[in-house]
């Protein structure tokens, strides 16, 4: 199943190769068909998820395997746990919604299309994979199309220096991230590629400490960088304000997501040691995301820059929870990854369509489009809600679960990173409100008028469904990760130490009192 | 005086090539510079033929009969690249030719 | 069966106004646009009647409380390990959470209803609905909410509709700012609100009300944090309930149209925080905590300060705002000298006639044709006389004259402090109740007396009926509000169900506040005396505003709100976010985009432009450097 | 006898490949670049390499000098007038030669060849030298007449007049 769900948008891309370029409406509708279908199966895939039977491996489903390079070790091998699964459908619908928002592409479309169905293809089989090679090996098929599609399709004046900028960093991140990957395969000892393989191996055997430590920060700085942990941040605002729409969306919704993933996927269960040692660290950096950016994405007066600022200090809340290393935090971490997916999509893809309509994306010269747009101003503002944490919405949820998670490891960073989700979050969401949506319209506004077609409004209600349903009801994630939570961060935590605080009497508090009637 | 070994042919081959090289480097006419160069791989001929013949094979002849061919190839082109040159430049001077200098 | 239908009876209330919220803004296509208004009073009226079921059935079953009824909203690790997280939604069904629904919904329907005359013709008819009724919906979120993160999500949830109502008329800049500000500040009270929570999870190990009463009931190690949990949870309280120094968003909140001033600024969600302090008042009264002493002066200080600010505001709104101020003050006050019950009392009776003020107002303001300045008003008593009669009696019942609800309520505050020896908090009680007097006397002096001080005050047009009829329904609780046992109701629940309750007679409760403690009811009715004395001095047919002359200076801070939105627009957000941001931004542009990031790329250029120098066109050059390579490589290979 | 030879030989190579580096008329620098080749080609023979030494004569000898020829006379190239002495050219020069030189006798010195006259003498003549050539090193040999042809075609595009 995870095979269709990947291949289907790289078939299709292999199809759309040979359909000539005159056939411009066709390659949109094939493009969109398939990404259409592949998200119905991820939906499917998560709805089956509870009931599939587990894989061979025993800790996976759907799982399947299949060898590519015998004598590395490496092999083709997918299948969700709870961890994943969740990323898996944030990913396939985010693709879809971006292929929607493709429309504003108007020349060479099909290369365009190709390198979208490229990258759907990638990001999916780098969620799903559960082999280290294959997990970069698909994680850079989804990151090239990236550079192009910057470079070619490009907005704004900085395109070639974003482009620049953008390669640069995340070719450097992406080596770091590599050398740290084979460190890992060499000194494991495993002789296997395979994430499965290793776990037990190193369950067994596990690496020794001086190792750990220094494959850890490979993975940490590798990664960071490319999920903008601070400092390496500096690329993500102006790469995603020069990005065509649906490559932003795409990038800083689901891409952006591999190196967490991979910390929690790779980091934590083979190197224990290391991710005990760093955790400090880590929390500490993550603050630079956290109450830095949300500064820096105060004085923003573009919106693509604040949407990018702001994408960068949610990423600062995935990373408390990482660093807090315990299934709460853990948790809080995938709930957010996901959340903010949905989210940085929207919001990306609502700023493509305001700066398509009104032909700039300062905010200084737009106001009152809650008036001329109402539909996509009313989106903007419920995704400026749900970027300032307002319950209802995923973002919520994951952000309280990552601050429970990490309050009794690092208190006083949990109160820098509460103070910057409320407080600093809403000024600079509030004043991004202020000023595109409300007070008087400008001139230049004056004639934006909405467009009626529905499958504009597609996309964005696409988006705005699970961050609401997630939102209202948070256990239809939770109830998936955390148990892979826990096998994750089993090798962190072997046995469970008496906690230093006494343990909540549990005679006190009753699940459900419902029952217990007088 | 010990009977002439292969240690005299590649000293003598060794002194050769280091003269090429210093003409190479030194010289500041083309044409020189190239004819150099022609002394520079007749030195490695020698030490090839001297090797082979007292290894007792002939691949090392082979090999020589290969770079006089080339080097006739060689000078061919090259030649043909000076007289470009000159017509373009009206100059064999290296000094002058500077346009590498970035 | 009858207990399952009296259970969900609850959720019933609750979702309704969810409901209809959703319904109008989904159904906009289907025709609810226009229907906005009828679903939208449908639903609360709905809820009302659900709330008035439940108390009713409470009462007289004589229960404490209902059993709750919670589902797990989120779950994460297996219950009773370390590391296990449970959030739970659940009603909380007792006598508090029922008195105050019945506010929320009963004072609420009436707004509804008068909404529905005062935004006739607005754009923005069917979203003010779709507002009102999310509103409607968070707020009850909070009453009923069984747990900390339960509370917090609705007080989110309020938040947020209020952001949205002050901001209805968006395109006004004014509007658009003031429910920015009114956001921001009530985040930063949340911010100590959510620390405050994690604070009382990490150490007590639950979220939920009533595991924690149950392991707050023993000594246990929470005391030595008890203090600043509190204060943490009080922050929360501050900025909802506008206490200072997060008081500033109220008095602009009120560019909000007028009936959401009545409904969110004055009556239901203001006094959130005092509900919350008292829902958690286990939590504040732990033995060890110096928390209310704080916050009861807290309390007191804020009723003084927007008291002596009102004494000088000219626009009729503002005046109520800060009256407001002052009332949400003087509950806290009472929460901080150890009286939930007084507090609890006088939020009630003030839901009512604060309400009742309001609509007043606004029936006011709909006369003047939006005109908000007092001093262009008068003698509207003749040509409003309902609205006259009905704000005069919310009046009355504001300053605490005798046999008003309001008597009862203050008085039971001011005896609170007495009795629990506070006597600085006692006497600035008393001070407000002048300054209150004197304030409210102004207001109606210059508004209904004296003759029509421009052209529209001389041709007011009295609002139609469907404003008309809650202004009438909202004075009979505004002056028999002290007559119906409320306080004996919440006393009973504070004290844990021992109390009495409904033991005294009607006249027993008419004379109550002179037998129980006749300092505080004498002082209070001095007090008043004094207030009621000065502004009739001063303002019987005044023509201007005579106190600036007598005042000086002083008159000025109080009209300039004693610069605290200046203090905090040019000092203090200045000298923390902007200048962090501008700080942070700068580092960002300068020292990370440009130290490290360009200076990597400029390192790499200058070793470019370094190693350019060596390529110097002579080709001898480059063959030495060749020869000298291949020497080096051979010495490596071979010569070793 | 040989020996003498060799050292004949060898005395008269570096001898006109020193003059060459020295003469300032480039026609002198062929003509002792053809000595240079010509007693090379002694050294060939006296190491049985006979028909090397024949192509070397006829090929260097005949045709590549022959070109340095018609070059210089084509070019007109004068006597070089000052001979301005390249000071950096001349220190770089000598010194890489020496680090040259240095390493090469060091790396002669360390090392033992092949004992001399044990070892079987092939005759370099024509015979065995197109035997193996023609088995063994056939695919080269073809390879070889295609970069010659591509040097042809090479040269004949490069001189055209009109180059481009």
């Amino acid at each position: 199943m995870l095979t269709y769900l990947i291949f289907l948008p790289l078939l299709t891309a292999v199809i759309l190769c040979f359909v000539p370029r005159n056939y411009a409406f066709l390659m949109r509708l094939a493009s969109l068909a398939a990404t259409g279908v592949t998200m119905l199966l991820a939906l499917a895939v998560f709805l089956r998820f509870d009931s599939a039977p587990l894989g061979p491996s025993s800790a996976y489903k759907f799982e399947q395997q299949l060898n590519w390079i015998r004598s590395l070790g490496i092999s083709y091998h997918v299948g969700v746990d709870g961890v994943n699964v969740g990323l898996v459908l944030m990913g396939a619908i985010v693709a879809f919604a971006a292929t929607c928002c493709a429309w504003e592409i108007r020349n060479r479309e099909k290369e365009f299309y190709i390198l979208l169905l490229i990258m759907t293809g990638g990001i999916l089989c780098a969620f799903a994979s559960l082999d280290l090679f294959l997990f970069y090996f698909a994680h850079e098929l989804a990151l090239v199309p990236t550079f192009i599609m910057i470079g070619v399709w490009g907005r704004g004046v900085d395109k070639n220096l974003a482009t620049f900028q953008i390669t640069l960093y995340l070719s450097i991140g992406a080596l770091v991230a590599l050398a740290g990957l084979i460190a890992l395969y060499l000194r494991a000892g495993a002789q296997s590629f395979d994430l499965v393989t290793l776990t037990q191996y190193a369950a067994v055997h596990p690496m020794a400490v001086r190792d750990q430590n220094f494959i850890f920060p490979l993975l940490l700085v590798g990664f960071g960088i490319l999920i903008s942990l601070w400092p390496f941040h500096t690329w993500a605002p102006l790469g995603y304000g020069s990005a065509p729409t649906p490559t932003a969306m795409l990038h800083a919704g689901v891409l952006k997501k591999f190196g967490l993933y991979g910390l929690i996927r790779i980091a934590l269960p083979l190197l224990p040691h290391a991710a005990q040692a760093w955790a400090g660290t880590i929390a500490w950096l993550c603050l630079g995301n956290i109450v830095y950016c949300g500064f820096v994405a105060m004085r923003q007066r573009d919106l693509n820059w604040l949407i990018g600022y702001s994408s960068v200090a949610h990423m600062g809340f995935i990373f408390l929870g990482i660093a807090s290393l315990n299934i709460i935090g853990v948790t809080g971490a995938v709930l957010v990854m996901i959340a903010h997916g949905f989210l940085a999509a929207l919001t990306f893809g609502l700023a493509g369509y305001l700066q398509h309509t009104t032909g700039t994306s300062d905010m200084d010269k737009m106001g009152g489009l809650l008036r001329r747009l109402p539909f996509l101003g009313g989106a903007l503002l419920l995704a400026l809600f749900a970027g300032c944490g307002l319950p209802g919405f995923a973002n919520f949820a994951g952000e309280v679960t990552v601050f429970f998670g990490a309050w009794k490891q690092f208190p006083l960073i949990t109160v820098l990173a509460v103070w910057a989700a409320l407080v600093i979050g809403a000024v600079y969401m509030l004043r991004a409100i202020r000023s595109l949506l409300h007070g008087p319209v400008p001139e230049r506004c004056a004639q934006t008028v909405e467009d009626s077609w529905p499958l504009r409004k597609l996309p964005y209600v696409l988006l705005l469904v699970p961050l609401l349903v997630f939102g209202v009801y948070p256990r239809l994630l939770t109830d998936k990760i955390w148990p892979g939570a826990e096998t994750v961060l089993a090798s962190v935590h072997p046995s469970e130490q008496p906690s230093p605080m006494p343990a909540v009497t549990p005679k006190s508090t009753p699940i459900h009192r419902a029952e217990a009637k007088p | 005086m010990s009977p002439v070994g292969p240690h005299h042919y590649l000293i003598v081959s060794g002194l050769l090539f280091s003269l090429g090289l210093l003409g190479v480097i030194m010289r500041r006419n083309l044409l020189v510079i190239y004819m150099c160069l022609e002394l520079m791989l007749n030195a490695a001929n020698l030490a090839l033929v001297a090797l082979s013949h007292f290894n007792g094979k002939l691949d090392g002849q082979i090999m020589v009969f290969f770079i006089i061919t080339v080097a006739a190839a060689e000078v061919a082109v090259g030649l043909a690249l000076i007289v470009a040159l000159y017509r373009k430049r009206q100059t064999a001077h290296v000094e002058d030719l500077t346009s590498l200098k970035f | 069966m009858e207990d399952h239908f009296i259970e969900n009876l609850g959720w019933v209330a609750l979702l309704l106004p969810l409901l209809s919220a959703v319904a109008i803004t989904l159904g906009g296509p289907f025709g609810a646009r226009r229907a906005a208004a009828k679903i939208s009073i449908g639903a609360v009226a709905l809820s009302f009647v659900a709330s008035l079921i439940l108390f009713l059935y409470l009462h007289l079953t004589g229960q404490p409380a209902l059993a709750e009824t919670s589902f797990p909203w989120l779950i994460i690790g297996k219950y009773g390990e370390l590391n296990n997280l449970q959030f739970n939604l659940g009603l909380q069904l007792d006598t508090l959470s029922l008195v105050m629904m019945l506010v929320v919904t009963g004072v609420g329907l009436l707004i509804h209803i008068y909404s529905q005359g005062y935004l006739a013709g607005d754009p923005g008819y069917s979203r003010y609905f779709a507002c009102l009724s999310l509103f409607t919906f968070s707020m009850l979120g909070i009453v009923l909410a069984d747990n900390f993160l339960m509370m917090f999500i609705f007080w989110e949830l309020v938040g947020i509709s209020s952001y949205l109502l002050i901001g209805f008329w968006y395109h006004k800049p004014a509007a658009a700012d003031a429910c920015k500000k009114a956001f921001i500040t009530n985040r930063i009270g949340d911010f100590g609100f959510l620390l405050g929570i994690l604070l009382v999870w990490s150490v007590l190990g639950s979220v939920g009300f009533a595991s924690l009463k149950l392991e707050a009931a023993h000594p246990n190690h929470f005391g030595p944090v008890a203090t600043i949990a509190g204060l943490l949870i009080f922050c929360g309280a501050m900025g909802k309930s506008a206490q200072f120094p997060l008081h500033v968003w109220l008095p602009d909140a009120m560019e909000g149209p007028t009936p959401v001033s009545a409904l969110i600024h004055a009556a239901t969600m203001v006094a959130a925080g005092v509900y919350m302090l008292c829902r958690v008042y286990f939590l504040l009264s732990f033995p060890g905590s110096q928390a209310l002493e704080i916050i009861g002066w807290i309390g007191g200080f804020t009723a003084l300060l927007a008291a002596l600010i009102a004494v000088q505001q000219n626009d009729i709104k503002r005046i109520l705002a800060y009256s407001t101020l002052s009332q949400l003050g003087y509950m806290v006050m009472a929460v901080g000298s150890h009286g939930p019950t007084a507090a609890m009392y006088h939020l009630t009776t003030h839901a009512f006639f604060k309400a009742l003020l309001f609509l007043g107002a606004g029936a006011v303001i709909h006369a003047m044709h939006h005109e908000q300045d007092i001093w262009q008003m008068g003698g509207l008593r003749k040509k409003l006389p309902v609205t006259f009669w009905t704000f005069l009696t919310g009046t009355l019942a504001l300053c605490g004259v005798p046999f008003f609800s309001g008597f009862y309520s203050k008085d039971s505050i001011l005896a609170q402090a007495l009795k629990n020896g506070s006597y600085g908090l006692f006497i600035i009680g008393v001070l407000v109740a002048a300054l209150t007097t004197f304030y409210m006397a102004r207001l109606a002096l210059v508004v209904f007396w004296g003759s029509a001080r421009s052209s529209a005050a001389e041709h007011p047009h009295e609002a139609p009926g469907v404003m008309l009829w809650p202004l009438r329904i909202l004075a009979v609780p505004s002056v028999i509000g002290g007559l119906l046992f409320i306080e004996a109701t919440f006393e009973h629940f504070f004290a844990g169900g021992h109390g009495e309750a409904g033991t005294i007679t009607w006249a027993e409760q008419l004379l109550e506040p002179l037998n129980a403690s006749p300092a505080a009811a004498l002082s209070g009715i001095f007090a008043i005396m004094v207030g009621g004395a000065f502004a009739g001095a001063l303002y019987w047919k005044a023509a201007s505003d005579p106190l600036p002359l007598r005042l000086g200076w002083f008159a000025r801070a109080m009209r300039n709100r004693f610069y605290f939105d200046e203090l905090y627009e040019r000092v203090l957000i200045p000298a923390t976010h902007e200048l962090w941001s501008r700080i942070a931004q700068a580092i960002d542009r300068w020292i990370i985009g440009g130290l490290a990031v360009r200076g990597a790329s400029g390192a790499t250029e200058f070793a470019g432009r370094a190693l350019r120098l060596v390529q110097s066109g002579s080709l001898q050059t480059y063959a030495f450097l060749l020869v000298a390579g291949v020497a080096a490589v051979i010495y490596c290979l071979l010569a070793r | 006898m040989q020996d003498y030879l060799f050292y004949i030989f060898s005395a008269l190579t570096l001898l006109c490949g020193a003059l060459i580096i020295l003469s300032r008329n480039p026609i002198n620098s062929a003509m002792f670049l053809v000595l240079s080749i010509a007693s090379m080609a002694g050294l060939f023979v006296l190491l049985h390499a006979f028909f090397l030494a024949a192509v070397q004569v006829l090929v260097y000898a005949g045709a590549v000098m022959v070109l340095f020829l018609f070059v210089i006379m084509l070019l007109d190239l004068k006597v070089e007038q000052r001979r301005r002495i390249n000071a950096f050219g001349a220190v770089t020069g000598l010194l890489a030669v020496g680090v040259i030189v240095w390493v090469m006798v060091t790396t002669m010195l360390g090392t033992s060849l092949p004992a001399v006259t044990e070892v079987l003498r092939h005759e370099g003549g024509t015979e065995p030298l197109g035997t193996l050539l023609f088995h063994q090193y056939v695919l080269p040999f073809e390879i070889l007449s295609v970069l010659l042809l591509v040097a042809m075609v090479g040269a004949i595009l490069l001189s055209k007049k009109d180059l481009k």
